[in-house]
């Protein structure tokens, strides 16, 4: 029993590590938000090894959830100014700074 | 009976894990979406195999919050683009 | 008897982890998007029925078979509806991420 | 058949659809849900009763008009099938894909859609996913777009019993001729 829990935590604590090597390094910002959303799955999933559900809740919800909801719309948001910048930013509220 | 649980657990999490290749690969975004609803789905299972073997039942509770977070993420993903904002 | 349900449940969730060992090397071995999400809407559903099945042996009362029971139902109506929307994204070309 | 835009209901007119028959079986229906989530706590209710109205009301909100209501003799026959075809669609694409080639000739192939109840078509358009080598991928103008996995198969049969079956569900008659 034991030695099988050991085996999953290591497991699951390579790929934790792994995945959030590969969501920091990661040069495409949207690919770097999914990498996100599936390291706050496995988060959760460790707070849920250690028996505290309550912490894995939060994490799913808010951390993989709603942190990963907006930081979607944020990176889609760059990645729309940044095309926009090379023809022209049309229907653009020019909320954000000045056009480059 | 409870080692069977956490061995099949195990087994999941490296198939999640394999899994996440689709991530890293891509490559259009709506194939790394999927991958991360695959990871979703996989981890609910993981979930349910340890709630009895570690006797958490509330982990079931975090398992439906998965649910909600694979459904909410896809509709934030799958929005469509407003014809004023089509280059 | 109490050998024999657990020998049932061993084999189901065992069975349940073997589609989702199929949904990983679909996702990985198949073409194109539309095959992937295929594999993904049709093996995991079925994986995780099956696994949920196994554990009803070690509920501890009716409303966690509740739950489960509705668990999977939403797992399997939110699967569908997203391999939906991503296929007609996909399709038509008109999402915000193509 | 959207040639005008019907009204929003108003908040009268939804008060006394809650407390019709429809209504009421919503309330119970999501009643139970709190009661799944929730467990078997008195107390639980000072959150879950007033919950359980909000869904009530938010989901009286918006359907727009009232449609057929599942049966329950049809879901009855509904639920070994669709099992059975679950089971089947699983390990068709395991199959499909275990191989050392893997199996497969995608296509696309169109399928118009005889159900006429808006509730009807997506739940049919649901199960297409869940059939084995189907999977809908649009919908437009009571056309599905129905990806195949092997498209050389012919799909419009088990379509039309899989239509059939949703139309028994809903307790509708399909109408008109079936065509590709």
């Amino acid at each position: 029993m034991t030695q099988l829990l050991l085996l999953f935590d290591v497991v699951l604590l390579t790929t934790l590590l792994a995945l959030a090597v590969a969501a920091v390094t990661s040069p495409e910002p949207r690919r770097a938000v999914m990498l996100f959303i599936a390291f706050g799955l496995w988060l959760s999933m460790v707070w849920a090894r250690l028996r505290a559900p309550d912490v894995a809740l939060a994490e799913a919800a808010i951390g993989a959830g709603l942190g990963g909801a907006l930081m979607l719309a944020a990176a889609r948001r760059a990645a729309k100014r940044e095309a926009g910048d090379s023809t022209e930013s049309a229907g653009d509220s020019g909320a954000g700074g000045p056009p480059a | 009976m409870h080692e069977i649980l956490i061995a099949v657990a195990i087994i999941l999490l490296i198939s999640m894990s394999v899994g996440l290749i689709r991530i890293v690969i891509g490559p259009t975004p709506a194939d790394r979406m999927m991958a991360a609803q695959l990871l979703g789905t996989s981890g609910i299972g993981v979930l349910a195999l340890l709630a009895p073997a570690l006797g958490v039942p509330a982990l079931m509770d975090v398992a439906l919050i998965f649910a909600l977070l694979a459904a909410v993420s896809v509709a934030a993903f799958t929005r469509r683009r407003v014809g004023q904002d089509r280059p | 008897m109490n050998i024999l349900l657990d020998l049932l449940s061993v084999l189901l969730i065992l069975a349940g982890a073997f589609f989702f060992i199929a949904g990983t090397v679909g996702l990985l071995r198949l073409p194109d998007l539309f095959t992937r999400l295929h594999a993904l809407t049709k093996a995991d559903n079925l994986g995780l029925g099956l696994i949920m099945l196994g554990c009803v042996r070690f509920a501890p009362d009716g409303l966690y078979i509740a739950k489960m029971l509705l668990l999977w139902l939403l797992i399997m109506a939110s699967g569908a509806t997203a391999s939906h929307l991503i296929a007609k994204r996909a399709l038509r070309g008109d999402g915000e991420d193509y | 058949m959207t040639t005008t835009e019907a009204p929003a209901p108003s908040a009268s007119v939804i008060a006394r659809r809650l407390v019709s028959l429809h209504g009421l079986t919503r309330l119970v229906l999501f009643a139970g849900f709190w009661l799944v989530f929730a467990g078997n706590d008195p107390q639980s209710w000072i959150i879950g009763a007033p919950a359980v109205l909000l869904a009530s009301w938010t989901a009286e909100r918006l359907s727009r008009r009232r449609g057929r209501d599942v049966t329950l003799g049809g879901l009855l026959r509904y639920i070994p099938f669709f099992l059975w075809e679950s089971i089947l669609g699983g390990t068709d694409v395991a199959k499909r894909v275990m191989r050392p080639e893997v199996d497969i000739a995608p296509g696309l192939i169109e399928y118009k859609i005889r159900l006429t109840e808006p509730g009807a078509r997506v739940f049919f358009l649901d199960s297409i996913s869940l059939l084995p080598g189907t999977l809908s991928a649009d919908y437009r103008d009571g056309i599905a777009y129905v990806h195949a996995l092997d498209a050389d198969e012919d799909l419009l049969d088990p379509l039309r019993r899989l239509e059939l079956r949703v139309a028994d569900l809903f307790g509708e008659r399909l109408g008109g001729e079936p065509d590709a």
